[in-house]
């Protein structure tokens, strides 16, 4: 056991038990599966990814390139960190030889996402964050603090002193402050991707130590849109490449008195601490405090006075001007090969534990996401923040500032708290690596890329980082290189000659540890992935037992089948009902706009290929409605309501865009219309009653009103009113039959349809879907618009030259008529196709080739005709057809072509578009 | 250096080494028979293959930044050739063809693996719309099927073919021959080629200007000098319209973001690429194991090469619906591209005003997978002066005739 | 993501908004009269510049108000403030 | 039949009509932290008006208050509310016309300057959310909610999840949410799963 008493902020009065490759370790509230094994002295059983060598704990947070574990218990999640994962009962972990495995069964854990909107928001809730916080807060922002770990405080120890009190006492107090000033404070809250204009990402880590989570979700993403955001992630600890850096024992020297401080452990009894900065010299005495038998060895000529003078009280040896080349073991480090800066002796120091330290980088990453630039500094060996976006700051250890007196007044201004200062400091070595084998001095122990595999990339042509990040993978990682990207470009700038400024950098991308997918999915699963449209009358079709089909958003009744039918059956009964007798449909999904305005004419005029002007109040017209580029856009009916009054249907799928559409002309281009629009799709719902005795059901529930031809003739529409309710019928009819559309407010929609059903009893009257409707329309050759159109598809193509206003100067989409490839004979043209067996379905979207004599298609490519659009079984014909677009069809009207059927090719007559009633002669029943 | 146990070989273990040289950076010479404006994939392949087809190796390929550091090093890298329109299937399936012996004729391990790719389908126009293409395809000499939801499952076990979901998979269509690989070792391998060839790679040599003669280009002025050219060839992209505004050409392009991701390494769950436009997302799995995604371009123009956050959450939302395996999958990065899009979906090759200054441009998220064969094409092009008949249809003044090559029309498939 | 100024409405987040690409491109007076090549330009060519762009947006889930303002297409940052177009 | 007909009237149905008893759980779930509830339909119209001509005066006399002219803020007036939705646009609704009268009455005094009043009575639907209200939106909305940005008075058209929505401030701790009646299920189904992390938790 490597657990110290007094040491660390762990719940010593209980005990969990987490089990790692089938070993089950004791551990207590607070501890890390890192620090659980680290107190045992154990390691993951690790693998790296290309040479399967052994791989340990690295460090005791997200920088760690190593201590990849698998979680498989309570639910599995692939690659996490030993160093982040907590410690809880019950857990079950294992290690990874370089990938995770997911769950083979759905999550069923809950997240979600939660705006929140503040003035400031600070990142990081180390000695910087907090008092940059605490000023922003006492100023009277508003003031959210996010921070990463379980705890507030960041790398402090409790060993410093800040305003004369043990640190972790002001901390405790200036949380208790935040807490009072209204700040919301997450720990365990990693902000990982910033955005325009103060958009900040944060993953809140709220349960997954709770294995009966209720209702709440494990995981939040926090969307924060802040006046301002201050960076104050710290600093990330830079080791310095030596040979075989990779093998287990190897540590940041920060990270060990990290899990000494937090975790009451200590990573090692026989302790070597290899640096070339002042910091880790607070590793060797804590650790030696803690009963460890420490060496420094200072890459350095001069050691910090203070720091050798600590040494010296507690007998640690301090040897300057002297490098780790390397370390010895098996499975772990048993010694490390020292040597002189000036000698090429080496000799061995035993160890169980290297710790290196190579200096800090500044965890600016959320700047960089948003633009701010990185500069380096050479002082430091690390880029620092540059020119930043207005309304971002970088404080503290994350501005390149490691002192913590700096660091505070930093954080605080003239409000800052104090801390003494550092008493002689010395500056920082900048040492990216020791001489040694290059092949086995690792930059990047994540990818087992080593300095070799750059100087293979810079001999191979490389000089930019972002090829040579390509050519060797370092800095690809889970860790994305928190540790080995600068070093790469050190000695990518060692190798090349350069200096490190002109080697220039990679780009630090969100995010900056990974996320889970289903956090960002948050709520958006299962029926919240889209919302669910339906229509007022949807009860109604339920319990009727209809099918559903997705149009758009909506769901519509496809077809109502009976026991034993399929979807043919039912859709023969449907169809063969409204042709002979009365069928209701539920049309609510239209979408409908109320075009209002003594300009109203004028608007629609321009905006379909017919003239809406002339339409007669009390009339119907049929319209269409083209892009600049002249194809059909949509259709529907337009009703004139008043001489400056139309009510314009539009497709369901396209109710939305054709709103938007003639908002864009109104607005932007012709704003002297006297015209406003009102989307009242929702207002009004639609039952089409169709069918020979639809006369009869209507003017039984509308007993007023004189439904004669004579009286209400095709295309009109009168108002009238059912027990009090305006009710408006219209004569309107998508299926060749006598039909009427009834239109009321949608409050009462359901109980009107309930009339209507029970008023069309006698008849048999038969509720029918969108895919009867589909047919019946097919049968009279009208187009369903995004069915059999594409956007390349224009009114004369399909046949509707006689929706074509020759009469307007313009209208959107006339130009484009005169191109040449519009007047291109051989442009596809709506016709009907006849299978000549009488018996085949086309399946819809088969292509379309001409006659074959001997029956078989030639090799490819083979010229196609066209396409099957719409292809149904006819109950009018008896037999089924189709709907094909056809190159010059109108001109081969009678022409057999052929249409490959899975191994078949099946003959099929060309005919006219209109297959049921071409006079017309139905519809007025 | 070995492994310290005996257990299975790491999955890294057997990604290929790359070649010891790649590239010579060259220093810009004063003049060339052919200047390649754009040193990404189409750029590289066109050098290349303007020295292998048409030995013509007095070539400067001039690359703004470092080489294919722009979409090419952005991409999801599918590559397939299922496109619905005669013209499309004719460049994408030359390139598919190409990209089957690829790696040979470049002698570089490009990693293209030919898993397939599924089209799903979640609506009935869906269906309809992929049965039209599948059909398309047969009939073009394209592999192709129509697959029902069970057989779905069958070629990808963890796509959710349940009834139960918003948008249920109602089929899907299915290339076989469709794949992925390596983005970079493909540029590499292409920029190898064309150096051994002794053409000049020029990075950090961004073009400024041009020097004209009347209807011809004479030379190109780059941050690192003037370089007289005999025939320009631009291949730059989502920069191509600045570097026609030099020029005083228009070109119905837009530039907007594009953004992808990819996950951390995972033990192989996804044998194959799925794409789904109802719900807004694509995924393959690559060699090492990481999954890789991309969505919808954002909706406004941007040179930033970054997207927004929504985009990308809508996106990990369709994904978890359809696998719901991915649930804690980890995004590990993200990043934007700048895809230049035409009003057709279609590419723009071929002439300009200027008679020795050829396009290539507009191929919006088809860049990659056409890049052997446009580069194939595209260098014909430039050798003889006229349109090659693969690019032929794709020609700028098919937006005024109206000739257009809708790909978003029926086929509605990005990607 | 950014967040937008509807001119109405204030700041709002970019989901809310539809894109419209260019401004002021004005309907032609008299399309008849335009040759093949004008009428193209005017229905399919539209500028793409890198820095400064005046382009149209719809406040589409707000108040549906269309307005014109210059986007910096380099950093994505609006660089005038949006203004109503009617 | 025809006479049996005439004896009835027809009976609105509340487009949540099926969503009553679910919303209603969650104020015992929540330990009364929220509360969702279904509003009784009103009258509306969607007002159109040039804001610097005579008709809101005119409108104003007629419904005996003025019409809010701040963008987003809403007055109430003797029989219902007033809501500034756009430069030259107002929602209208009272609790005291029906829908057909209350369009002709605003369209006549409308008409008169130029305007014009279409019904909208069907076209949304209301919510009502009181208690954590603006902590429930929170999950699903982006608009700063903060009782100091969108105080009592304040309107709002925006975004609910996927939905559009109109909101209405009512007080720091009641609000109101306009929806269309397709997509007033999911909205429902969007609070009261979100609802959920306001229920108490046991302590640990």
């Amino acid at each position: 056991m490597s657990r110290v008493d007094g040491y660390g902020r762990i719940d010593r009065s209980r005990t969990v038990t987490v089990t790692v490759d089938g070993t089950a370790y004791t551990g207590h509230p607070g501890d890390t599966v890192a620090s659980v094994l680290l107190a045992h002295d154990a390691r993951p059983q690790n693998t790296s990814v290309k040479y399967g060598r052994p791989r340990g704990i690295g460090a005791a947070w997200t920088e760690d390139p190593v201590g990849l574990v698998q979680v498989e218990e309570p639910f599995p999640e692939p690659m996490l960190l030993a160093a982040t994962v907590e410690a809880t009962d019950g857990l079950v972990v294992r290690g990874v030889n370089g990938q995770g495995r997911l769950a083979e069964v759905p999550d069923t854990a809950r997240y979600d996402r939660r705006h929140t909107h503040c003035d400031v928001l600070v990142v990081g809730a180390g000695p910087a964050g907090l008092v940059a916080a605490r000023t922003a807060a006492r100023a009277g922002r508003s003031v959210v603090l996010v921070d990463d770990r379980p705890t507030a405080g960041g790398t402090l120890t409790g060993t410093e002193t800040i305003d004369g009190r043990p640190s972790l006492e002001f901390v405790a107090d200036t949380v208790a402050e935040l807490a009072a000033l209204g700040v919301v404070h997450l720990q365990r809250t990693t902000a990982f991707g910033h955005y325009d204009d103060g958009f900040v990402l944060a993953l809140e880590r709220r349960g997954d130590c709770v294995i009966e989570m209720g209702p709440r979700t494990r995981q939040r993403v926090h969307r924060i849109r802040a006046g301002r955001v201050v960076v104050a992630a710290g600093a990330i600890e830079r080791p310095v490449v030596v040979e075989d850096n990779d093998r287990p024992g190897v540590m940041l020297a920060a990270s060990a008195r990290d899990l000494l401080h937090r975790h009451g452990v200590l990573a090692g009894r026989e302790v070597v601490v290899f640096t070339s900065d002042d910091a880790a010299y607070a590793a060797a005495t804590d650790l030696a405090d803690a009963g460890a038998r420490v060496r420094v060895l200072d890459a350095r000529e001069r050691a910090p006075q203070a720091g050798r003078r600590r040494c010296e009280d507690r007998g640690i040896p301090v040897e300057t001007g002297t490098l780790v080349h390397g370390t010895r073991g098996e499975d772990r480090v048993t010694a490390a090969l020292v040597g002189a800066l000036t000698s090429s002796e080496r000799r061995e120091v035993p160890c169980d534990l290297l710790l290196v330290s190579g200096g800090w980088n500044p965890a600016a990453h959320l700047a960089s996401h948003v633009g701010g630039s990185l500069a380096y500094d050479p002082v430091i060996g690390a880029f620092r923040p540059g020119e930043l976006p207005p309304d971002v700051a970088v404080v503290g250890a994350a501005n390149g500032t490691f002192a913590l007196a700096d660091i505070l007044r930093e954080a605080g201004g003239p409000d800052a708290p104090v801390a003494p200062p550092e008493e002689w400091p010395e500056p920082t070595l900048v040492l990216w690596r020791t001489p040694g084998d290059p092949t086995r001095q690792f930059v990047d122990v994540a990818r087992d890329a080593t300095v070799a595999d750059v100087e293979r990339a810079v001999g191979a042509g490389m000089t930019h980082p972002e090829h040579v990040k390509r050519y060797t993978t370092i800095g690809t990682a889970h860790d994305q290189g928190k540790t080995s990207g600068i070093i790469a470009l050190g000695i990518l700038a060692e190798l090349t000659g350069r200096p490190i400024q002109e080697v220039g950098t990679t780009t630090a991308r969100p995010p900056y540890t990974p996320v889970a997918f289903a956090a960002l999915a948050g709520r958006e699963r299962g029926d919240l992935f889209d919302p669910v449209r339906t229509t007022a009358l949807h009860a109604w079709h339920v319990a009727a037992g209809a099918e559903f089909e997705d149009v758009g958003q909506w769901q519509r009744a496809r077809h109502y089948p009976q026991a034993g039918e399929d979807m043919t059956a039912a859709v023969l009964r449907e169809c063969a009902a409204v042709r002979t007798s009365v069928g209701i449909m539920d049309a609510s999904t239209l979408g409908k706009i109320d075009v209002r305005g003594p300009d109203a004419p004028v608007l629609l005029d321009r905006l379909y290929t017919n003239l809406m002007s002339s339409l007669k109040v009390g009339r119907v017209r049929y319209g269409v409605m083209c892009g600049n580029d002249g194809m059909v856009f949509d259709d529907g009916t337009v009703l004139r309501l008043a001489e400056d009054r139309y009510l314009v249907t539009t497709t369901t799928g396209n109710a939305a865009a054709v709103l938007d559409w003639m908002e864009e002309w109104l607005q932007t281009e012709w704003p002297d219309l006297r015209v406003r629009l009102t989307s009242v799709t929702e207002q009004w719902s639609i039952a089409a009653v169709a069918g020979p005795r639809s006369r009869d059901v209507i003017g039984t529930v509308f007993a007023d009103v004189d439904v004669s031809n004579e009286a209400f003739g095709f295309m009109t529409w009168q108002d009238t009113s059912l027990d009090g309710v305006p009710v408006r019928l219209a004569r309107i009819s998508f299926s060749g039959e006598l039909a009427f559309e009834v239109t009321v407010s949608s409050w009462y929609a359901p109980a009107l349809w309930e009339r209507l059903v029970e008023a069309g009893a006698p008849h048999g009257i038969t509720p029918y879907g969108t895919e009867t409707m589909h047919v019946l329309r097919a049968e009279k050759g009208y187009p369903i618009i995004g069915q059999d159109t594409d956007g390349t598809v224009s009114p004369h193509d399909l046949g509707m030259a006689w929706a074509v206003s020759k009469k307007k100067d313009d209208f959107v989409g006339k130009r484009s008529y005169a191109r040449p490839e519009n007047r291109n004979p051989l442009r596809k043209q709506l016709v009907s196709l006849l299978p000549t067996d009488g018996a085949t379905r086309l399946p819809e979207g088969s292509q379309i080739v001409a006659h074959c004599d001997d029956g078989r298609l030639p090799p490819a490519p083979v010229p196609m005709l066209g396409h099957v659009t719409s292809s149904y079984h006819s109950a009018a014909l008896a037999r089924p057809f189709a709907l094909a677009l056809v190159k010059g069809g109108r001109e081969r009207l009678g022409e057999v072509v052929h249409v490959p059927v899975g191994d078949e090719l099946v003959a099929a007559r060309i005919g006219e578009s209109v297959l049921v009633d071409p006079e017309g002669a139905r519809r007025d029943g | 250096m070995t492994a310290g146990t005996t257990a299975p070989k790491p999955p890294g273990a057997d990604l290929p080494e790359h070649p010891d040289h790649l590239w010579r950076d060259a220093e810009p010479r004063r003049a060339y028979d052919v200047v390649v404006v754009g040193g990404g994939g189409h750029g590289l392949a066109t050098a290349h293959y303007l020295a292998k087809n048409h030995g013509i190796t007095n070539v400067a390929v001039l690359e703004k930044g470092w080489l294919a550091g722009g979409n090419m090093a952005r991409n999801t890298t599918l590559i397939r050739s299922n496109y619905l329109w005669d013209e499309s299937a004719g460049i994408y399936e030359h390139a598919l063809k190409l990209w089957e012996g690829l790696e040979e004729d470049l002698d570089y391990p490009i990693l293209f693996s030919q898993r397939g790719v599924l089209n799903l389908a979640h609506t009935e126009q869906d269906v309809r719309d992929s049965v039209r293409r599948v059909e398309a395809n047969k009939l073009n000499g394209i592999d192709a099927e129509w697959l029902g939801p069970d057989e779905v499952a069958k070629v990808c076990p963890i796509v959710n073919v349940s009834s139960d979901i918003r948008y249920p998979v109602q089929g899907a269509t299915f290339q076989p021959r469709a794949g992925i690989a390596k983005h970079d070792y493909v540029a590499w391998g292409f920029a190898r080629r064309a150096s051994e060839a002794s053409i000049d790679i020029i990075q950090d040599c961004e073009v400024t200007g041009f020097v004209t003669d009347a209807d011809r280009v004479t030379g190109v002025r780059t941050t690192r000098g003037t370089i007289a050219a005999g025939t320009v060839a631009l291949c730059a992209a989502g920069h191509t319209s600045t570097l026609l505004d030099m020029l005083g050409v228009r070109a119905p392009l837009q530039s907007h973001p594009l953004q992808a991701l990819v996950s951390e390494l995972l033990e192989p769950v996804h044998p194959t690429i799925v794409m789904s436009n109802a719900v807004h997302v694509y995924v393959s799995q690559a060699h090492k194991g990481e999954l890789v995604m991309g969505a919808g371009v954002d909706s406004y123009n941007g040179y930033g090469q970054r997207g927004a956050f929504h985009v990308i959450e809508r996106q990990m939302a369709a994904a978890v619906e359809l696998f719901p395996v991915f649930a804690r999958a980890h995004l590990l990065r993200s990043w934007a591209g700048i895809v230049d899009v035409t009003p057709d979906a279609s590419p723009i090759v071929g002439h300009t005003p200027y008679e020795n200054v050829f396009l290539n441009c507009g191929w919006g998220t088809g860049g990659f997978k056409a890049t052997p064969g446009l580069g194939w094409a595209f260098a014909d092009t430039v050798a003889h002066g006229r349109p090659h008949p693969l690019v032929a249809p794709f020609g700028l003044d098919r937006f005024v005739t109206g000739a257009l090559v809708d790909e978003h029309g029926a086929a509605a498939v990005a990607h | 993501m950014q967040l937008i100024a509807c001119p109405w409405c204030g700041p709002r987040e970019e989901i809310e908004f539809s894109y419209g690409g260019q401004a002021h491109v004005a309907y032609p007076e008299h399309p008849a009269s335009l040759t093949d090549e004008q009428w193209a330009h005017f229905v399919f060519f539209r500028d793409n510049p890198k820095g400064p762009f005046a382009e149209r947006w719809s406040h589409s889930a707000g108040c549906r108000r269309w307005f014109t303002a210059v986007r910096d297409t380099r950093t994505h940052r609006f660089v005038s403030p949006p203004e109503m177009t009617s | 039949m025809a006479d049996r007909m005439a004896d009835r009237t027809l009976t609105p149905t509340h487009p949540l009509a099926d969503r009553r008893g679910l919303l209603a759980t969650v104020a015992d779930e929540t330990a009364g932290a929220v509360r969702l509830e279904l509003e009784a339909p009103v009258a509306a119209v969607d007002l159109r008006l040039d804001p610097r001509g005579t008709g809101p005066a005119a409108v104003a006399a007629a419904i005996g208050a003025a019409l809010p002219s701040a963008p987003d803020t809403w007055t109430a007036h003797p029989t219902g509310a007033a809501l500034r939705l756009g430069p030259d646009e107002w929602l209208l609704t009272s609790t005291a016309a029906s829908a057909e009268d209350w369009e002709f009455h605003v369209d006549e005094v409308a008409a008169a300057h130029g305007g014009m009043a279409v019904d909208v009575s069907a076209q949304r639907t209301s919510l009502r959310v009181r208690g954590a209200a603006r902590e429930l939106l929170s999950f699903g909305c982006a608009l700063d909610l903060r009782p100091a940005s969108f105080p009592a008075g304040r309107c709002a058209q925006t975004l609910l999840g996927q939905s559009g929505v109109l909101l209405v401030a009512h007080d720091v701790d009641d609000l109101q949410i306009l929806v269309r009646p397709s997509f007033a299920a999911y909205v429902a189904d969007l609070l009261v799963d979100a609802a959920g992390e306001l229920v108490p938790q046991p302590v640990p």
